[in-house]
């Protein structure tokens, strides 16, 4: 963005990284403050229509659709009360952090191929240390509300989402593992062409994973069955007790765009991200060779439809969460907790081994099934490290086992950009040492 | 921008890890919540670790520590996790016998 | 239970104060204005120690100053949920203290009316006891059925909620043309939909989790209690007020055949396909009295389809309701009847005039909340709202 | 148009994360409740991060915000919450105490300012110019240096040789990173155990003592 204003519109490079910066917060806060607003009528439509009635049906006429801006006027009008015996400053400070700690997650999420506002190398890592900052705000809220119902939904909030934060972690790391990087956008465009390319249907092992990804997900946003920090026939609200007005909503606008991060954050792990079902854009040409590098109509338009494939998964993801919300009933502390420590956590971790090895032992998956292009990235998987050029392309071509024999034939495939290929035979039984013996 | 500030240079970003290393000393000299210590602990670490990654990065000088910068404060920040976890557990385990997180009242092992 | 035999309990022990909490009278789950003292130690409650009288309305004593057919209004607010049953309780008491005989019809209307509004009252029960375990659906499920319900009686006497229909001698109308073919009609209706509740809550893995070996009430416990209806069923004692009631109540429901929910011998009636216990459940605990709850739905529509074709059967009316300057003969008289929540008792000791001199109401609700106390000790913070539910209580009836 | 294109944005996030984590340190210092020192130590070490990334260690920061924000001060919080209880929430430091630490905290920090800049090397830029954010990227060359590869080590020693082989005597962080997983495993054990320590067994019947509202 900003070297398109730089070189095209030749602006000051500063002038044109503030503008750019701004057009991207825009975006970013644009999408997520409508999306939340979307979701929370969507919620109350789909909660409506489960429960065998029509949710709100009159504002701004048909559907209701203007019930969320009306509910936003309405809220900003309450009266901002804060109880005597809270502590002000942390009370007023909690929403925020919440807030901003969940929208700022948004920064390193790509929306299609190059649109991401901060394209960093670490960015599955980035987005799950963002999220996992919302549960400070809850604490300090549920502390400085000075209400013992909010300090038992701030404790019960951090014990859970401290600890699923851990198999959550470890789902997370399954894709990583298989495409070898951690940049979103590369592991999105890893999984382009048809659906059999999406990384759930890699093994049998990732296909289990994804859903407990879904379930720690669930439990990391406070969503029913695991919204015990403000359940409302236990504690009242929880840590939102004591909130009102539009501190209140804050946190309810940090829940929702949560929700579609995870679900975002799922889309692009284990559902090819903006990469359709069906690779049309492939066929027409039109997606961009090599990353969004160039700037050109076609480009551009794959990825604007990109985008809104992506932006439909991630919907039917929330839709799924709201569906679970309405259905089930809420589990109890203890059970999460032992949800996530015996169950989890465990499964988790064999589904890591096993998806380990499966792609060692270099089975057939069905992302084999149907590539795009035989050199395409559908294949790359088969190497464990895959590094963009920028960072160490130049050395991780010569590095030692660069000359030597491929282990089998898929793995010397590379794309265009990814220095490192496949690892020598030795590497794949031995340790590092090993592997440089091999060599010498 | 004034003229010190014209090129951040490894040099700002000592003075932001000293600034951080001495009010971490500070807290850890004045603190009597032993928790308080623990986070004046931390703010110094910190302070180091901003050193090393000031020595480490590239994008401030070309002839920089390079990698190493960046690997030991992964160390420094592990360790720090796993000091705060005895740290806290035996702040626990004070407050339990004692009822109180004051670290001046623990002078039992004075001789 | 005590915390250190639960195995839910995780044992981690640092010192934490313990923490007395206020759970109500404005609370979302306490079912009206009960007010739960408890006191904690993080998650796990100590004790906990009911209060009540936030709705106290001095109902006993207005009735001393009423005559047995104005005090009928005051029934209806006393289990607002089950209201027909509440005027039938203080009619039959009324009735029995007059020897007045109520004509066959009438005998099966009563029947009728008492047994939807026992339907009406625990999908009430079923409903909030979802919303107790965070599960919104059910309750507008519940609510959806109970509506009909409310339309049938809004169709015989007018009223949605306090109906007065009941009143000592007979009752206020007879049923409006059609009724009996709408009420078979939301019979059917009612029917498939049994089975989405237990689909829904009974039979849910996490429904199961949340109630299963919760709040265990022992049999013994439960009748040194006093606690009844329900409640009592559910820990497996053998007693239902339609079956072994006094014959002045009992005769009430002479010709019917309906089985008694209770776990005998290890199983429950099996006259209809109910779900199956999960093997969690231990007899006495939070499912044991939702499922006895849900099985009696089935067993009183079973008593409505009776009692539709018996009254269709019956000639003549459905008695005269006695009027306001009778008088009443000098003496006492007490009954009990099984409503919906548990027994519920009048008492009533006239001097000869036309107005009691004493009037009593035996509430089924207040034994059952007294075992909070015992049940709630140990358990953890989000059991409470479970245990509290499952008593199923109304605090009209309670405070009076 | 000119204020723009002075304006160089590096500096002013620089100064702008510099600032935050500053002050809100000294924050820390200042106050004296213990919900609110953790709070600012949360402000301090996330702009700490920003710096991280602004010098080009992404890892490093993210790693800060996973671990240190959302682990170990967490994990703080809830020692702070178990244990607060209204007189502990604000021990104030001896006055005393104060003059004393100020005067040594303030020589400190002038002998380490003075030394910062003491250092012709370190006062100097490097030379490549207007330096874009994010540009070198990291993570991988990190995780292969905890791994047992040094990539960068390997690039500096091209200038000379054919790489075909690592050098023997560097494998690495691969045995510190075992170590120090290891060790946490241990710790958090550890710590588990000492903070459970000293079990008392409540009886049950001092557990049904009634309630008085």
């Amino acid at each position: 963005m900003a070297e398109f204003l730089v070189h095209t519109l030749s602006l000051p490079a500063p002038l044109a990284y503030l503008l750019a910066a701004l057009i991207h917060c825009g975006f970013i806060l644009g999408l997520v403050a409508a999306g939340a607003v979307v979701f929370i009528w969507a919620e109350r439509k789909v909660s409506g229509r489960i429960q065998d009635r029509l949710g709100p049906t009159r504002t701004g006429g048909k559907f209701g659709w203007l019930q969320s801006p009306a509910d936003g006027i309405k809220v900003l009008a309450k009266e901002d009360l804060i109880p005597r015996a809270a502590d002000r400053l942390l009370f007023r400070a909690a929403p925020y952090v919440s807030f901003s700690s969940s929208f700022t997650a948004y920064l390193a999420l790509p929306f299609a191929d190059g649109w991401v506002a901060f394209d960093t190398n670490v960015a599955v890592f980035f987005i799950l240390a963002v999220l996992g900052l919302e549960v400070f705000g809850v604490i300090l809220a549920g502390y400085a509300s000075g209400s013992k119902w909010s300090l038992f939904g701030a404790m019960r909030e951090a014990a859970q989402v401290v600890s699923y934060e851990v198999p959550l972690g470890i789902c997370v790391v399954i894709p990583v593992l298989l495409t070898g990087t951690m940049n979103l956008t590369t592991i999105a465009n890893m999984q382009a062409g048809w659906c059999s390319n999406w990384l759930i249907f890699h093994d049998p092992f990732t296909f289990a994973v994804f859903w407990i990804y879904a379930t720690c997900a669930l439990a990391s946003v406070n969503r029913a069955p695991f919204d015990l920090a403000e359940a409302e026939s236990e504690l009242v609200a929880g840590f939102m007790t004591e909130y009102s007005g539009m501190r209140w909503s804050l946190f309810f606008m940090a829940e929702y765009s949560s929700m579609l991060l995870v679900s975002c954050l799922a889309v692009i792990l284990f559902f090819g991200g903006w990469h359709g079902p069906i690779p049309v854009f492939d066929w027409l040409g039109w997606a961009y060779p090599g990353g969004a590098s160039s700037w050109q109509l076609t480009g551009f338009l794959a990825n604007l439809a990109g985008c809104v494939n992506f932006i439909t998964k991630a919907v039917i993801g929330v839709t799924v969460m709201l569906w679970i919300r309405w259905t089930l009933p809420r589990l109890r502390i203890d059970q999460v907790m032992t949800m996530c420590l015996k169950y989890c956590v465990p499964l988790a971790a064999i589904c890591f081994i096993g998806a380990l090895w499966w792609q060692v032992a270099g089975w057939w998956s069905p992302n084999h099934w149907l590539p795009l292009r035989p050199d395409g990235p559908g294949g790359m998987r088969e190497t464990w490290v895959v590094a963009p050029e920028a960072a160490c392309g130049e050395v991780a071509r010569r590095l030692p086992w660069a000359d030597s024999a491929p282990p089998h034939g898929a793995a010397r495939r590379t794309l265009p950009g990814c220095g490192l290929a496949g690892p020598p035979a030795g590497w794949r039984t031995g340790s590092p040492a090993a592997a440089r013996g091999g060599v010498q | 921008m004034c003229g010190l500030l014209a090129q951040i240079t490894v040099s700002h970003y000592l003075v932001v890890g000293a600034v951080l290393f001495v009010t971490g000393v500070l807290c850890m000299a004045t603190k009597r919540n032993a928790l308080g210590v623990l986070m004046g602990i931390e703010l110094l670490l910190n302070g180091a670790n901003v050193n090393f990654v000031a020595f480490g990065s590239k994008l401030l000088r070309a002839d920089a520590l390079g990698l190493d910068g960046q690997l030991i404060p992964l160390f420094v920040i592990v360790l720090a996790a796993a000091e705060a976890a005895v740290a806290l557990a035996i702040a626990l385990n004070f407050y339990n016998n004692h009822t109180t997180v004051d670290v001046d009242k623990a002078e039992e092992l004075k001789g | 239970m005590s915390i250190i035999n639960d195995p839910r309990v995780v044992e981690f022990n640092i010192r934490t104060d313990e923490m007395l909490i206020n759970m109500g009278p404005q609370h979302p789950s306490t079912h009206g204005v009960l007010r739960l003292v408890l006191r904690t130690d993080g998650e796990v409650v100590l004790g906990a120690a009911p209060h009540i009288g936030y709705l106290h309305r001095c109902a006993e004593k207005i009735g001393e100053n009423l005559a047995p057919r104005q005090w009928v209004p005051y029934t209806d607010r006393m289990d607002y949920l089950a209201s027909m049953n509440m005027n039938l309780g203080w009619a039959l008491v009324v009735e029995k203290l007059l020897q007045l005989e109520v004509p066959e019809k009438g005998r099966h209307l009563r029947v009728l009316v008492a047994e939807l509004n026992r339907i009406a009252s625990h999908l009430v029960a079923m409903g909030t006891y979802g919303l107790d375990l965070g599960s919104f659906t059910p309750f507008l499920y519940a609510f959806r059925e109970r509506e009909k319900i409310l339309d049938l009686f809004e169709q015989v006497c007018g009223a949605r909620l306090t109906y007065s229909y009941i009143v000592p001698g007979g009752v206020t109308g007879d049923l409006p043309q059609g009724w009996l073919q709408n009420c078979a009609q939301f019979l059917q209706e009612l029917e498939p939909v049994v089975d989405d509740y237990h689909a829904l809550l009974t039979s849910n893995a996490i429904f199961i989790k949340r109630t299963a070996g919760v709040g265990v009430l022992p049999g013994e416990m439960a009748v040194n209690y006093g606690c009844t209806g329900p409640v009592l069923r559910g820990s497996g004692i053998d007693q239902d007020l339609r079956r072994d009631g006094e014959p002045w109540y009992t005769s009430l429901y002479d010709g019917y055949q309906f089985a008694v929910i209770v776990q005998k011998e290890g199983h429950y009636p099996q006259d209809h396909d109910y779900p199956a216990v999960p093997a969690e459940a231990v007899l006495g605990d939070c499912w044991h009295r939702f499922y006895v709850r849900m099985l009696e739905v089935v067993q009183s529509m079973d008593i409505v389809r009776q009692a539709l074709d018996k009254y269709a059967a019956a000639a003549g009316d459905c008695g005269t309701p006695i009027k306001l300057n009778h008088k009443l003969p000098p003496g006492e008289a007490y009954l009990e009847t099984e409503a919906p929540k548990g027994q519920m008792g009048f008492y009533l000791v006239t001097d000869g005039s036309a107005i009691p001199w004493r009037v009593r109401a035996r509430s089924s609700c207040f034994a059952n909340v007294s075992v909070t106390s015992e049940l709630c000790r140990g358990c953890l913070l989000a059991d409470v709202p479970a245990i509290v539910g499952s008593l199923d209580i109304v605090l009209g009836e309670i405070d009076r | 148009m000119t204020i723009w294109a002075a304006t160089d944005w590096y500096a002013f996030f620089f100064l702008l994360f510099a600032l935050l984590a500053c002050g809100f340190a000294a924050a820390v210092l200042f106050t004296s409740n213990i919900v609110r020192m953790a709070f600012y130590l949360t402000l301090s070490l996330g702009a700490t991060a920003g710096l991280f990334f602004l010098a080009g260690a992404e890892f490093v920061g993210v790693m800060q915000l996973m671990i240190y924000v959302g682990g170990t001060l967490v994990l703080l919080v809830f020692g702070v919450m178990l244990t607060a209880r209204a007189p502990f929430l604000s021990l104030r430091p001896r006055s005393g105490e104060w003059i004393v630490s100020l005067i040594a905290g303030g020589t400190l920090l002038f002998l380490l300012i003075a030394s910062a800049f003491g250092v012709r090397n370190w006062r100097t830029a490097s030379d490549s110019g207007p330096l874009p954010l994010a540009e070198a990227q990291t993570a991988t060359a990190v995780g292969a240096g905890l791994t047992g590869v040094r990539v960068d080590r390997l690039n500096r020693d091209a200038a000379g040789h054919a790489l075909s082989q690592l050098p023997h005597t560097d494998s690495g962080y691969l045995l510190p990173f075992v170590i120090v997983s290891v060790h946490l495993l241990v710790v958090l054990v550890g710590a588990a155990y000492l903070a459970r320590a000293k079990v008392r067994r409540r009886s049950a019947t001092e557990s049904t003592a009634s309630v008085e509202g």
